[in-house]
C-alpha cells in the first residue's frame, strides 16, 4: 500500500540523541505511526515489522498505531532509519523532501536493523564502544 | 555544589535559567530543564579517546597523531567539506571558516538540512522578527505552523508563549489565541484554538489564500483551499488582523515540504501584509543550540550564512550548488570534516554512502552514526557543560554558555586550532 | 620598544593648531614622541598631506543589524569580492561588507577609530564579537536607550537619578561607550506597530513624551560624567517636514558642558525636510543650520546620501517600516525586548528622483553653511546614506564648487527650486576636512584625552599619509585627484604601526574596544537593587546574571571609568 | 576560427570544473587560460585537448566545440557578448551566465541554472534542463532580462524564477512552480507543469499541457485564442498573482485542467 512518509522530531528521539548506539535510539527512530485504520488494512500488529520500501531502497522499521496521522500517511522520527529510503534529490535548495517521500508498506517477518549495521550497509565500518 | 543561570545547549530555545548540581566531573541533578536539558546534561557516554580506522578495524590513536592525521586528509583533498558546526561555540566556528578560507573548502552548516530554506526566503523579502521576549511581553495571537514545539522545543511555550506571562498579558493562556497549522494532529495541535489541517505539500496555496483575504481579495478563492474550509481561513485572518500583536512560528513543516523556501517566502510575505494592519512577527523555529550562531559567524566572515564555497579563493554562495546534500549526491568532495552534527544519521542513504567513500573526520564528544563512517575520530569537551564559549539563540540573542564541570577533554576549539596552525603552516 | 620616524609629512594637526607645516612625526611603542633614536625605522611622507588617523563618529558596521544586512543580502555580498591575500582574508560585499572587508577598506582610506552607530544592550556580545574581527580600528559603540523600559519609567517618575543609575548598570553590562537615543520613545510605540510623530507625542503605555526622555537623558549624561554627549538620532527621520521636529528638538538642549556639546545630532540630512508629502518636499538646511550656528552646545554629522544602491539600518523600525511601503522590496524587522527595535532594507538613490536629488544636497548644505567645522562632521551614516567608501568623493565635493556644478548639472532639474545648494560658492579647505573627519571627531565623543584625533606628543600614534601634495594642487579644480587621494592612503599607521600600505593592508590587526564604566554609589547601583532585579526576571527572556557582556570578549579592552554624581 | 576542447581523462572526474574563462571572446588571444578544478587552479590543456582552426579577428567569428565527459564543467559561456559555443553532450551548471549575445548550443542536457540572468543572445538546449533555468540569483529581485532561451526537453523547477524580460520556451513539461515572481517577458510552456506562477506580478506564461494544482489566488478572465504552431488554441486566462497586487497573465489552455 502507497504511503506519503513524513519525518520530524520526537522528543524520545532527542533525549536520546547521543546514544545513537542505544536500544532506546534505535527503536524510536525506527518506529512508524500510522493511522490505525490503514494498520487494520494491512493487517499489521502493533509493533510488528513492516518494510517501507521507497525508489531510493528499503527499511525494516515497526508499525503503531497513530489516530492523529491521516489516513495514507505515516510519521517516523528523523534520523538514520528514515533518511536511509529518503532521496537526496533537492530541487537545488539543498534542503531534500524529508517530509514526502512516497513509499510501499507492507508487513515482513525480518528484524529491524541497529544503526551501525545501517551504516555498514552504505559503506561503513562498525564502531563498538 | 549547585550552580545557578546555566545555559542548555540542546535546542534553540538556549534556556539560560537551568540549576545544575555537580559533584565531582558529574553532574548529579538538573532542575528547570526539560527532558532534553536533563538526559544531555546528565549523559555519560562519551568517547574517550581519538580513534582511527585501520582497513576494517578501530584503533585508539593519541591526540596529536589525531591532529596531525585530520590536518593531513584535509591538506590532500581538492574539494574538502567541513559540514557541521551548529553543535559547537562560536569561538570555533571561527576558526572552521577562516580554516575553510585557507583550504579552498566548502563550509557548510547544519541550517542546509533544517532552516536553510528560511534563510533563502529572507534573502528574497527579508525578515520581520524581534526577541522572544516581545512575543512573551506582547503577544495575544500565537501562530504555529509546520512546528511541533512540544516535541521538538519542549521550553519553547512556557518560556516565551502559550503559558509565558509577560508584562502586557498577566494571564497569558487566558489571553492568548493559538492557531497551528499542521498536516497532522499534533500534541501542539491539540492545545490550539484553531487547528487549520493542511493537506501535505499544500502550504503554499495555503498562505497564498490567506494574504489574499489580507488583502481584502478573499472573493477569488475557491470554497476550500488545501483541504481546508474558506470559511476557517476567513476566521483565522480575521482574528490574525485584529491581534494588537501576532508572532508566527514556523518549523521544518514548512521548509522541508514541497516548495521549500518559496513556502517561507510567502508566509514571511503574509506576515508584511498583516502588518499593514497590526503589529505582526515571524520566527523560525532554530533546531541546534548554536545553528543560529553558525548563520551569524560564517555571515560575519564570509557574507553568507551557510553553504560557503571558497574553491577559488572569494567566497560563493548558492543552496543547490554549494550545500552539504548535492555536493554528497553529486560526490564531488573528496574529503570531509564533521564538527558537531552527525550527517550520519540526518543525510539522505545516498549521501552517507559517499561520507563512508571517501576520508571522513569526526570531531564530536560521542559515539554517533557519523562514527560508523569516519576515518577518525576525536572526542571534545561538551560545549555547555565542561567547556564554555558563545551561542546564538535562536532569535539572534547571543548567550555565553557556562563550563559546569572540568574534565580532561580539550574543546573544539582546541582541537580545531591545533589542525588549523598546521594547515596555516603548510599553505 | 619598537621606533618610528615619519619624516617630512605635511602635517595638519587642528586640534594641536598645525596646519600644513612639513615636519617629523616620532612614535614609540604606539604613541608620539618628541623624538627616536637613530635605528628608528624611517618613513619618508615626502612632504604629503599627513593627518591623525581618521575617526567616523556614526556608521555602522558590528552587530546585530549589520550582519543580519549581510545575512539577507547574497546579492550586495558578491559585489565586492576579494580572497585571501597574504595577511588579508576573504572579503564579500558592497554596502554592508563583512566584518574584514569594512576594516580593510575603512583602512585604506586612513580611518583608525570608529563608532558603531547603535547597539541594543541585550545583543551587545554580538557587537562586541565582531569588533574583535574588525581589527584595524579601535572600536566603540553607541548603547541604545531610546524605548528602555526602566529609562522610560524614571522618566515617568521625573527621577534623573534614577535614569542615570539605569544608565551606569547598562552602559557597563554592554560594554558601551556612549547613550543613542533612536526615534526615543518610537521604538518603543513600534512595539504595537505605532510610531510618535513629534517630541510631545506620548509613548503607549509609559506616558512619557520623546521631549521628556531626551531631555531626563541629557542631564542623566553629565550626571554620569561620560565622555560623549547623548547621541541623538530624532524622532521622524525621513519624513517630509521633519525639520520643524529637529528644531523643536534643538530648542530643548541645554548647555551643561563646557568641553564638548551637550548633544550630539546624527545624520542631520535625513532631520532637515519641508514640504508635506515626497512630492513638495525641499532642504530646510537653512533654517537647521542658523540654529547650530548658535547653538556651540551641538554637534551635528551630516549623514550624506550619495547616488547608487546602498542598504538602509536603523534602530527605527517604524521608519523602516514606513521605507519598506514606498520601494516594496525587502523588509527585516528585529524589535528587542524592553529596549529598542530596528529595521533594514535595501535601497537605490536615483538622480532621476527629485526626492534622493533633495537629499543629496542637503547634507552637502549642512556642511557648507556650518560656520564652524567643528559642529558638522562628515559621515554618511554608513552604510544608510551611502557606503563610507564614499567618503573621498564627499571631500572633493564640499572642496570644489566646481564638482558639484558639474554633479547637479545630472540632477532632476525640479532640484534646483527647492535647494539652496547651488547659489553657494563656499569650499572647504584641507584644514576643515581634517576637522570634520578627526579632530572634530575626537572632540564631539571625547576621546582627545585619550590621545584621539591629533599628533602630539603623548597621543595615539594612528597616522594617515595621503598621496596628496596640498600646495600642489588645487582642490576646487583638481578634485578627482582628491578623491582618489583620499582613497588610497600610502601608509596607515595604526598604533605606530604600518598596517596598509598603498591600498593594501598588510599585517592581521590588534584593535582595543573602549567602553565606559561610570562609578556610582552604592544606593545608586541597580546590580543592588531587588526590585530591577525582580523586573528584570520577569519580562526579559535572558537571566539577569547572562546579560553583562565578559570581560573575554573585549580582548583589548580600555575601559573609560567615571566617577558618577550619584 | 573554430576552437574544439575535448575532455581529458581526469583523476577525480566528480570534482566540479569552473570554467568561466570558456567564452568565444577570449580564444582571440590564444588557448593560455585556467580554470578552476575543485580547489586547484589548472591551464586549459590540463583539463583539454585543445585544437584550433581557422583565424578570427573579432569573437564573432570565434566558435568553441566542447566534446567528451562535459557534464561537470560549469560556468561555460558566462558573460559572452559574441560567437557560438557547442557542446556536443551534457553541459554543467550555470552556462550561460549573464550572456548578453551570441549563441549556445548544448546538445545533451543541461544542468541547474541554464541562462542565469541572461541579457541576451540566444541559448538552444536539445535534451532537458535542469532546475532554476532562465533563473535570477539568491537575492536579486531580477532574473533573466533579455534573450531566448529554448528546450526541446523537459524543464526542472523554479523555471525562469524571476523573469524579467526575454523568451524561454519548453517543449516539453517542467517541475515545480514554473515562473515564479515572473515580473515581465514571456514563458511559454508546450507539455505541462505544476503550480504555474506563484507569485507572479507580471509578464505571461502560457501552458499548452496539463496544469496541476493551479494556486487559488488567480483570477479567472475571458477566453482568448492564440496561435499555437499554427493552430488556433482556446485559451483560458488568468490574472494574478492576487496574492500580491500581482498584473501577470497566465494562459492556459482550456479544458485541460481541472
Amino acid at each position: 500500500m502507497r504511503f506519503l512518509l513524513n519525518t520530524g522530531r520526537t522528543i524520545t528521539q532527542g533525549s536520546n540523541v547521543e546514544h545513537k548506539n542505544s536500544e532506546a535510539y534505535r527503536e524510536e527512530a525506527s518506529t512508524c505511526r500510522m493511522n490505525p485504520v490503514d494498520m487494520m488494512e494491512l493487517d499489521i500488529e502493533e509493533r510488528a515489522p513492516i518494510v517501507v520500501r521507497s525508489a531510493h531502497g528499503e527499511i525494516v522499521m515497526q508499525a503503531i498505531p497513530d489516530a492523529g496521522q491521516a489516513r495514507g500517511e505515516v510519521f517516523v522520527c528523523l534520523g538514520p532509519y528514515a533518511n536511509h529510503i529518503v532521496s537526496p534529490e533537492t530541487h537545488c535548495t539543498g534542503m531534500p523532501d524529508f517530509k514526502a517521500t512516497v513509499v510501499d508498506i507492507e508487513p515482513t517477518t525480518e528484524g529491524v536493523w541497529p544503526v551501525w549495521k545501517l551504516m555498514e550497509s552504505v559503506g561503513g565500518c562498525r564502531y563498538e564502544d | 555544589m549547585k550552580i545557578e543561570d546555566v545555559v542548555c545547549t540542546f535546542c534553540g530555545c538556549l534556556c539560560d535559567d537551568l540549576v545544575v548540581e555537580v559533584e565531582g566531573d558529574m553532574v548529579v541533578n538538573v532542575e528547570n530543564g526539560c527532558t532534553l536539558a536533563n538526559k544531555k546534561f546528565m549523559g555519560n557516554n562519551r568517547l574517550k579517546t581519538p580513534i582511527k580506522r585501520d582497513g576494517g578495524n578501530w584503533k585508539k590513536v593519541g591526540l596529536d597523531e589525531a591532529i596531525q592525521t585530520a590536518a593531513g586528509i584535509l591538506l590532500d583533498a581538492d574539494r574538502p567539506l567541513l559540514y557541521g558546526w551548529s553543535g559547537t561555540h562560536g569561538e570555533a566556528q571561527t576558526i572552521g571558516v577562516h580554516m575553510a578560507e585557507l583550504l579552498g573548502a566548502v563550509i557548510d552548516n547544519t541550517s542546509t538540512v533544517c532552516h536553510g530554506p528560511s534563510i533563502m526566503a529572507i534573502q528574497e523579502v527579508g525578515h520581520p522578527g524581534c526577541t522572544l521576549g516581545q512575543v512573551k511581553n506582547r503577544a495575544d495571537v500565537i501562530v504555529y505552523w509546520g512546528a511541533n514545539p512540544i516535541e521538538a522545543h519542549p521550553r519553547h511555550m512556557s518560556r516565551y508563549t502559550t503559558y509565558a506571562d509577560g508584562f502586557f498579558l498577566k494571564e497569558a493562556f487566558r489571553e492568548r489565541k493559538v492557531i497551528v497549522v499542521d498536516i497532522r494532529k499534533t500534541e501542539t495541535a491539540n492545545i490550539a484554538d484553531e487547528f487549520i489541517m493542511v493537506e501535505p505539500g499544500a502550504d503554499y496555496a495555503l498562505l497564498s489564500a490567506l494574504r489574499a483575504i489580507v488583502r481584502g481579495k478573499g472573493d477569488v478563492l475557491p470554497r476550500t483551499v488545501a483541504g481546508v474550509e474558506k470559511e476557517q481561513l476567513i476566521r483565522v485572518a480575521d482574528i490574525c488582523m485584529s491581534a494588537k500583536f501576532g508572532a508566527m512560528f514556523f518549523g521544518l513543516g514548512l521548509t522541508m515540504s514541497r516548495g521549500k523556501y518559496k513556502n517561507i517566502r510567502n508566509a514571511i510575505e503574509l506576515t508584511e501584509e498583516l502588518n499593514r494592519h497590526t503589529k505582526f512577527t515571524i520566527s523560525p523555529m532554530r533546531g541546534h543550540w548554536n545553528v543560529y550562531g553558525s548563520n551569524e559567524v560564517f555571515t560575519w566572515i564570509t557574507g553568507y550564512p551557510f553553504a560557503v564555497d571558497f574553491a577559488r579563493g572569494i567566497a560563493f554562495y548558492n543552496p543547490g550548488e554549494t550545500t552539504s546534500v548535492d555536493i554528497l549526491k553529486r560526490g564531488e568532495c573528496d574529503a570531509c570534516l564533521v564538527v558537531g552534527s552527525d550527517p550520519g544519521a540526518h543525510f539522505p542513504g545516498d549521501c552517507c554512502r559517499h561520507l563512508a567513500d571517501i576520508p571522513t573526520i569526526q570531531i564530536d564528544p560521542h559515539v554517533n552514526a557519523t562514527t560508523h563512517l569516519s576515518r577518525l575520530q576525536i572526542p571534545v569537551a561538551v560545549t555547555g557543560i565542561d567547556a564554555e564559549g558563545t551561542a546564538y539563540r535562536m532569535d539572534g540573542v547571543p548567550i555565553r554558555t557556562r563550563k559546569v564541570i572540568d574534565t580532561t577533554y580539550p574543546s573544539d576549539s582546541e582541537v580545531l586550532d591545533k589542525i588549523y596552525q598546521i594547515i596555516r603552516k603548510e599553505t | 620598544m619598537s621606533e618610528l620616524l615619519i619624516k617630512n609629512a605635511c602635517v595638519i594637526d587642528p586640534l594641536n593648531g598645525i596646519n600644513g607645516d612639513v615636519m617629523d612625526i616620532a612614535i614609540r611603542d604606539g604613541r608620539i614622541v618628541e623624538d627616536v633614536g637613530s635605528s628608528a625605522e624611517v618613513i619618508d611622507a615626502d612632504r604629503c598631506l599627513t593627518l591623525p588617523g581618521g575617526i567616523d563618529s556614526h556608521t555602522h558596521v558590528c552587530g546585530t543589524k549589520v550582519n543580519f544586512g549581510r545575512y539577507m543580502s547574497p546579492e550586495d555580498m558578491r559585489a565586492g569580492r576579494t580572497s585571501r591575500n597574504g595577511s588579508m582574508h576573504v572579503t564579500s560585499g558592497y554596502s554592508v561588507p563583512t566584518t574584514f572587508g569594512n576594516s580593510y577598506r575603512y583602512s585604506t582610506m586612513g580611518y583608525t577609530t570608529l563608532l558603531e552607530g547603535a547597539m541594543a544592550p541585550l545583543e551587545a556580545r554580538h557587537t562586541h564579537e565582531e569588533f574583535t574581527a574588525t581589527p584595524h580600528q579601535d572600536m566603540m559603540a553607541n548603547t541604545l536607550f531610546d524605548g528602555n523600559w526602566s529609562v522610560m519609567e524614571a522618566v515617568r517618575e521625573k527621577d534623573v537619578k534614577r535614569a542615570a543609575a539605569v544608565v551606569a548598570w547598562i552602559l557597563s553590562a554592554a560594554k558601551g561607550f556612549a547613550i543613542k537615543l533612536t526615534n526615543p520613545g518610537g521604538t518603543e510605540a513600534w512595539g504595537w506597530g505605532e510610531d510618535v510623530s513629534s517630541i510631545h507625542d506620548t509613548v503607549p503605555y509609559f506616558e512619557v513624551t520623546p521631549a521628556e526622555i531626551i531631555e531626563t537623558m541629557i542631564r542623566a549624561n553629565e550626571l554620569l560624567r561620560l565622555p560623549h554627549s547623548v547621541h541623538l538620532h530624532c524622532n521622524n527621520l525621513g519624513v517630509p517636514g521633519n525639520y520643524r521636529t529637529t528644531l523643536d528638538t534643538m530648542n530643548l538642549v541645554p548647555d551643561l558642558n563646557s568641553r564638548r556639546q551637550s548633544l550630539y545630532l546624527t545624520h542631520l540630512q535625513f532631520h532637515s525636510y519641508g514640504g508635506t508629502t515626497w512630492r513638495d518636499i525641499d532642504s530646510r538646511s537653512e533654517e537647521i543650520i542658523r540654529v547650530v550656528n548658535a547653538s556651540p552646545h551641538i554637534v551635528i554629522d551630516m549623514g550624506q546620501i550619495m547616488f547608487g544602491r546602498t542598504t538602509t539600518m536603523t534602530a527605527d523600525g517604524p521608519m523602516e517600516f514606513k521605507l519598506y511601503m514606498l520601494h516594496h522590496n525587502k523588509w527585516s524587522n528585529h524589535d528587542v525586548e524592553l529596549e529598542t527595535g530596528s529595521g533594514i532594507i535595501p535601497v537605490y538613490y536615483s538622480k532621476k528622483s527629485v526626492v534622493n536629488c533633495v537629499m543629496w544636497a542637503i547634507g552637502l548644505e549642512l556642511a557648507l553653511q556650518a560656520k564652524n567645522p567643528w559642529q558638522c562632521l562628515l559621515t554618511t551614516d554608513n552604510p544608510n546614506g551611502a557606503p563610507f567608501v564614499k567618503y573621498p568623493e564627499i571631500i572633493a565635493l564640499l572642496m570644489s564648487k566646481r564638482y558639484r556644478d558639474q554633479e547637479c548639472a545630472l540632477l532632476d532639474p525640479r532640484t534646483e527650486k527647492r535647494v539652496p545648494l547651488m547659489a553657494i560658492d563656499r569650499e572647504l579647505d584641507w584644514n576643515e576636512i581634517a576637522i570634520m573627519t578627526r579632530a572634530g571627531q575626537s572632540r564631539a565623543l571625547g576621546i582627545e584625552s585619550l590621545g584621539k584625533g591629533h599628533l602630539a606628543p603623548g597621543a595615539e600614534a594612528d597616522v594617515a599619509i595621503y598621496p596628496i601634495r596640498t600646495t600642489e594642487i588645487d582642490p576646487s579644480a583638481q578634485f578627482q585627484q582628491v578623491m582618489a587621494g583620499f582613497s588610497r592612503t600610502m601608509y596607515t599607521i595604526k598604533r605606530g604601526r604600518v598596517v596598509a600600505r598603498n591600498g593594501e593592508v598588510i599585517v592581521e590587526g590588534a584593535n582595543s574596544t573602549i567602553w565606559v564604566k561610570p562609578r556610582v554609589s552604592h544606593e545608586y547601583d541597580l546590580g543592588n537593587d531587588p526590585e530591577f532585579a525582580k523586573k528584570f526576571q520577569q519580562y526579559y527572556t535572558v537571566r539577569m546574571r547572562n546579560y553583562p557582556v565578559q570581560e573575554t570578549y573585549l580582548p583589548r579592552g580600555v575601559c573609560i571609568e567615571t566617577e558618577a554624581d550619584l | 576560427m573554430r576552437v574544439t576542447l575535448e575532455t581529458k581523462p581526469r583523476k577525480k572526474p566528480n570534482i566540479p570544473i569552473e570554467a568561466e574563462s570558456i567564452i568565444p571572446h577570449n580564444f582571440l588571444r590564444g588557448t593560455d587560460l585556467s580554470v578552476y578544478e575543485g580547489n586547484k587552479q589548472r591551464s586549459l590543456d590540463e583539463i583539454f585537448f585543445i585544437t584550433v582552426e581557422g583565424p578570427a579577428v573579432s569573437p564573432d567569428q570565434v566558435e568553441v566545440i566542447l566534446k567528451g565527459d562535459t557534464g561537470r564543467i560549469k560556468r561555460v559561456g558566462e558573460y559572452m557578448n559574441a560567437g557560438k559555443i557547442v557542446v556536443e553532450g551534457d553541459i554543467g551548471m550555470h552556462c550561460g551566465n549573464f550572456m548578453s549575445a551570441g549563441q549556445i548550443t548544448v546538445r545533451g542536457n543541461a544542468d541547474a541554472w541554464l541562462g542565469r540572468e541572461m541579457r541576451g543572445g540566444e541559448i538552444v538546449c536539445h535534451g532537458n534542463a535542469g532546475h532554476y533555468c532562465g533563473a535570477g540569483y539568491r537575492g536579486e529581485k531580477r532574473g533573466m532580462r533579455g534573450g531566448r532561451l529554448e528546450v526541446l526537453g523537459n524543464a526542472g523547477d523554479f523555471l525562469a524564477e524571476y523573469l524579467c524580460g526575454g523568451e524561454v520556451i519548453i517543449h516539453g513539461d517542467t517541475g515545480d512552480l514554473p515562473g515564479v515572481e515572473m515580473r515581465g517577458g514571456k514563458l511559454v510552456i508546450e507539455g505541462s507543469c505544476t503550480r504555474p506562477c506563484g507569485n507572479m506580478s507580471g509578464g505571461t506564461c502560457l501552458v499548452f499541457g496539463q496544469v496541476h494544482d493551479l494556486l487559488p489566488t488567480f483570477e479567472k478572465r475571458e477566453r482568448t485564442q492564440v496561435d499555437f504552431r499554427g493552430m488556433n488554441v482556446t485559451m483560458d486566462t488568468y490574472h494574478g498573482d492576487v496574492a500580491n497586487r500581482g498584473k501577470g497573465s497566465l494562459l492556459v489552455r482550456s479544458g485541460d485542467h481541472a
